[in-house]
């Protein structure tokens, strides 16, 4: 998914001057997750910006650089850094438009790596995109593979709205199909989800890398005979929750698939949504597979005991056939 | 330019004490509301500086920035109030003052939540090799928070057209500077990023406010980042809530003292009685037609409808996106 | 609820000379919210302690105190300030026990002044106690009247763990019964639940103001003879689901009410752990009362459009009778 | 005293250089492990001028530190490899060491994090009346950030007893300080804050660094807040997964003018030879002795278990609380 990524938001730069690149290690270093590479030497030390460690100052220097009229794609090296920017986010770029009644616009980009299971620790390990995506004004993108994840990019950079755009950093590794003759407009429109395998007994819900655990599981329970449909929303805000509709209407059976912690997360939100909305097809209990709800480990075997696998969605999945 | 000086402090003056009036009249709500009474000189003064194509930003003692760039007082005043015709439509209310005309870009609440925007404002002007400054103005409490050390240092390292205005009152609510602040002298804090400081200025004076930042201005054009601390106070205390005047006698008593022997408004008369002789009648006919002005504003804003809707309250939060998406296409090789 | 806190903080200061009091304004000021009146003169300003607008230091010196053996009660003016210590609460206060496997302990309390409807305007318009809620390692507790606001808080002050802990603004003012002998030891369980009202029609789960939104309409509701069960859960972390559980068997109907904004909060995980859990028992979908899902204004009357109330609450209950 | 400073210097360059090694072998994983090898003399320096009840606390680079305290060599090593009988019982890792027979407070893996909890530490000395000092060590990237600004805001108005050490490596991750810091000169940060600098160190010479880290810890003691600029060097790059010394031709060329011309173990050593004359001997066997206790470190470890259970992962997250929670009383009066 890296390459897809990086060349998205390299085609971004060289058809619109205004789009930049700033944050920690993205020139000189060429990115810590090598997502920029070459990119200092292609477009030069204006338009790839190394910045201090100040995340307050990356957060809020994009909305500035974005009302004034520029297209910034601002870079958190890892998704918890942001946090030191959730007052720059949800109280800034998703705010002001609203506070001045529409008289401004912020198209940003806020790029971080997202996830865990690489024994980074606690303060390391987190996918919390529900917790961001909790704010309105803002949008939340995290693409499960590379053809979205360029298509995504894409639209985020192109709308006028502010995004924040995760990348599970287990998936910028994963080698996944692109189209020979890929459209340099080829656009995903934001909130709009994706099946991602069809199937009548069972519907997947997930984004990000739980579309990952979600299309293994699928494989896993197809030898039994049962046919699961991986629900890909792509999108934590806006949400497609008519995809998720349809797909229930068909198969009456629900997992949800995510690597944040589990309590008061995207879980919780997809099945609340869908027992409100497709009471009348629920034929058994919606589960929920996230991470353990512990601050996260160092030592590796336990911490493969907090992070979901394909092995817990067939349970749950077993749980309710 | 000294005169019009004294019709826009005279104009401050009167809007702010009516605004103070009308919310003890319970006829502007809401639970803040910080006044520039007190400060007319710091704004006027420094943005005197500036030529039309500058920028200025600032926290949530916005009503006089708003005023000394020309934005109509009926909207500002309809903001106060929440109608739809205020300038930012009653979303915002006296917080969140802003005009695109006037490349002022808000009004911000969340203390030094402004200053990073400050420095991506001043890196567009950058970025397009335009030598357009962004005037910043930040208040003595928020120099002790995160936001204000990397926003400063962020324009220092990147050389941007950023001119740091703190605007020292003594206070940050019921705080003095020498409680919150190791170093009392604010200005001195440029020392840390290696950024230009113009020290320390009588802010009461209008004229001293304007002789140093046009050198900061003019620097900012030309080099990078200024810093300039005025000396102020605030004659409403911190904001509309803040009840200390009646709590703390100190307090009562230093207000008293700067009205009586460093008020803006009358050292800015006094000079220029001094350069241009009697000018009493015109001075008259600023204080008339402030009230006038502002009596029309008030008039106009209670006229107002309030929006109401649902509509109303979802408008705005978003842009309508114009892209037009294309269908996705077929899929080939691979590619990490 | 005001005086009940300000009651229990001073006698917790009293009985233990290790707690103290930190924050913006706590001391000259009498505290914003005059929660801390008249402490300056009682303990002086060793004890309590005017902090510069710094919350990231406010965040990270109560965890440094704590772990050295002091009991801060730091207080965050309002709630939405606190957006700005998110690391030093979730990735610092909550973990450092985790971190050296229990080498540490952080016995600490956030005490911060939550909720909207004053046309405080957006970035001051916020009850995001689910989002703080969502991380493991530090305890959330949200008090719905003055006696459970005494209690609450003493156990907060005197337990082990770091607790961050949320006032309601609406509810300061609100006078609510307090026994005429109150034990200075009067202490509630940490997780502990509480039914506020009974009845055997509809469950309301609420917590803090949303309490208030539920008894009102339940009243409302009882005209029409539908008696609903309040559940107070008092703590969004521990949750007392059991308690919740409980109720639903006997009502089989529930509807969730709080503060905050819709997505990924407080309704989103009561609901989907109901569904989950009592699915036998459900005769109707679920339903939420949150606020509107958008940045919220300063103008009333579309502020009281986007904000819960009784009305509300009682439209939720008719839909699922 | 000199020759302990040379035994803990090896140790720590022994033990630093094994994990290195035993991270490119696979037997330590993970993806964060970022040496000290380069600065030891900055914290055997240091370290010397503390009496046992002072306190510690630093970043994520923090294995030197932990060595310098005393904390055995086993536990340390088993932390690395995420063993149940690490410092951290595998919990930590390389990050998160600490002891609290130590008053060492750790290890903190968000760049600044440790800072307001160094304030906080230290704050509970002033509050008790107790002299103790907490020395915190801070690279010179993380003085660019909001933590920095806060902390040590906040340590200079509450006259806290806090020896601040900036570890000026030259380098946050791959940026050099000229390009993230508007002020180049660190310790001259202290100026923002009011607070006493001890000014710049040459931080290979560990009898530099002892002597100036022995009058700022006296200060500290006695006033309040100390600033001192170590100016040292990384000679394992950011971290084990840093591989720009392959990547930039300058920096391998820097880091080998800085091993031959500046290393802190030859300095010392030389400088105990011209106070004590020939001590080859004894240096050799200090050599040989870090071997040895490495070796037994990396035996102990690799034997050692890893943690595997659900209760392993679960424990620790809260403290079991021990309060006896009364029932709820009747209830009467109304209060607000
Ligand atoms: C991050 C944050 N913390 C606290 C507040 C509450 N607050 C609003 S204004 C203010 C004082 C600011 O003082 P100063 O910067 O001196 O500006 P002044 O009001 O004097 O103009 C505080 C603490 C806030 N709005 N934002
Ligand atoms: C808030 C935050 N931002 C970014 C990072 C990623 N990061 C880890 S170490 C580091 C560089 C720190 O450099 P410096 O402070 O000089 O310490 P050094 O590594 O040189 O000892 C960065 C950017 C982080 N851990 N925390
Ligand atoms: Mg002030
Ligand atoms: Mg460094």
């Amino acid at each position: 998914m890296r390459e897809a990524i990086r060349r998205a938001l390299q085609e971004e730069m060289r058809r619109d001057e205004d789009v930049f690149v700033m944050g920690e290690e993205v020139a000189y270093w060429q990115g810590t997750h090598r997502v920029t590479r070459g990119f200092l030497e292609e477009f030069g030390a204006r338009r790839v910006r190394d910045t201090p460690i100040s995340e307050m100052a990356i957060g809020g220097a994009a909305v500035g650089a974005a009302l004034a009229g520029l297209r910034p794609v601002a870079e958190f090296m890892t998704i918890n850094f942001a946090f030191l920017a959730l007052d720059a986010i949800a109280n800034h770029a998703a705010k002001v438009r609203y506070f001045f009644d529409g008289m401004f616009k912020a198209p940003l980009v806020y790029r971080a790596a997202s996830g865990w299971g690489n024994q980074a620790t606690a303060s390391h390990s987190h996918a919390p995109e529900p917790i961001f995506a909790h704010f309105p004004g803002i949008y939340v993108g995290c693409p499960s593979n590379s053809l979205d994840a360029y298509g995504m990019l894409k639209t985020s950079i192109r709308d006028d709205n502010p995004v924040l755009f995760t990348e599970s950093i287990a998936l910028y590794p994963k080698p996944s199909p692109m189209p020979e003759d890929l459209d340099a407009d080829y656009l995903i429109p934001i909130g709009k989800g994706d099946i991602k395998r069809e199937g009548a007994d069972v519907t997947l819900v997930a984004y990000a890398r739980g579309v990952d655990w979600a299309l293994q599981a699928a494989r896993i329970l197809a030898r039994d005979g049962v046919e699961a449909e991986v629900v890909d929303l792509r999108w934590l805000r806006p949400l497609d929750m008519q995809l998720v509709y349809d797909s229930f209407k068909k198969t009456n059976r629900c997992v949800i698939v995510e690597e944040s912690l589990p309590l008061y997360s995207f879980g919780g939100e997809i099945a609340a949504s869908l027992q409100e909305n497709m009471f009348d097809y629920m034929d058994a209990p919606i589960k929920r597979v996230a991470a353990e709800d512990v601050p996260l480990p160092y030592s590796k075997d336990i911490e493969l005991l907090a992070l979901p696998d394909a092995q817990k969605v067939v349970a749950a999945v077993k749980e309710i056939l | 330019m000294l005169l019009d000086w004294h019709r826009q402090m005279t104009l401050i003056r009167q809007f702010e004490e009516t605004c103070h009036q009308l919310y003890e009249a319970k006829r502007i709500t809401g639970v803040y509301m910080h006044l520039y009474s007190g400060h007319e000189a710091s704004g006027v003064g420094s943005m005197a500086a500036l030529r039309k194509s500058d920028h200025v930003i600032t926290a949530y003692r916005d009503h006089g920035i708003a005023l000394i760039l020309g934005m109509d007082p009926k909207a500002v005043m309809a903001e106060m109030m929440g109608k739809k015709t205020g300038s930012s439509g009653g979303k915002g209310g006296s917080m969140h003052l802003a005009s695109k005309d006037h490349n002022f870009w808000g009004g911000y609440a969340i203390v030094g939540g402004h200053l990073p925007l400050a420095a991506g404002i001043a890196l567009e002007a950058r970025y397009r090799g335009k030598d357009d400054v962004t005037m910043t103005y930040v208040g003595d409490g928020a120099t002790n928070n995160g936001y204000f050390h990397e926003s400063l240092n962020m324009s220092a390292i990147w050389d941007l057209p950023v001119v740091w205005i703190i605007e020292n009152n003594g206070y940050g609510m019921g705080t003095e500077v020498e409680r919150a602040s190791g170093q009392i002298e604010l200005h001195r804090k440029a020392e840390a990023y290696g950024i230009k400081s113009f020290g320390r200025v009588d802010a009461q004076n209008a004229l001293e406010v304007y002789a140093v930042a046009s050198k900061a201005v003019d620097y900012a054009r030309r080099q990078g980042p200024a810093v300039i601390e005025h000396v102020t106070y605030r004659y409403r205390g911190h904001g509309v809530s803040d009840k200390q005047y009646d709590a703390r006698d100190d307090m009562s008593a230093e207000l008293k003292e700067w009205m009586e022997t460093r008020e803006p408004i009358k050292i800015l008369r006094d000079c220029i009685e001094s350069k241009h002789g009697d000018v009493g009648e015109t001075l008259a006919q600023h204080e008339a037609e402030a009230k006038a002005i502002v009596a029309d504003a008030v008039k106009f804003a209670e006229a107002s409808d309030l929006p109401s809707t649902y509509d109303d309250l979802l408008r705005n939060t978003y842009v309508g996106s114009e892209l037009v998406y294309k269908t996705e296409s077929s899929v080939g090789a691979g590619i990490d």
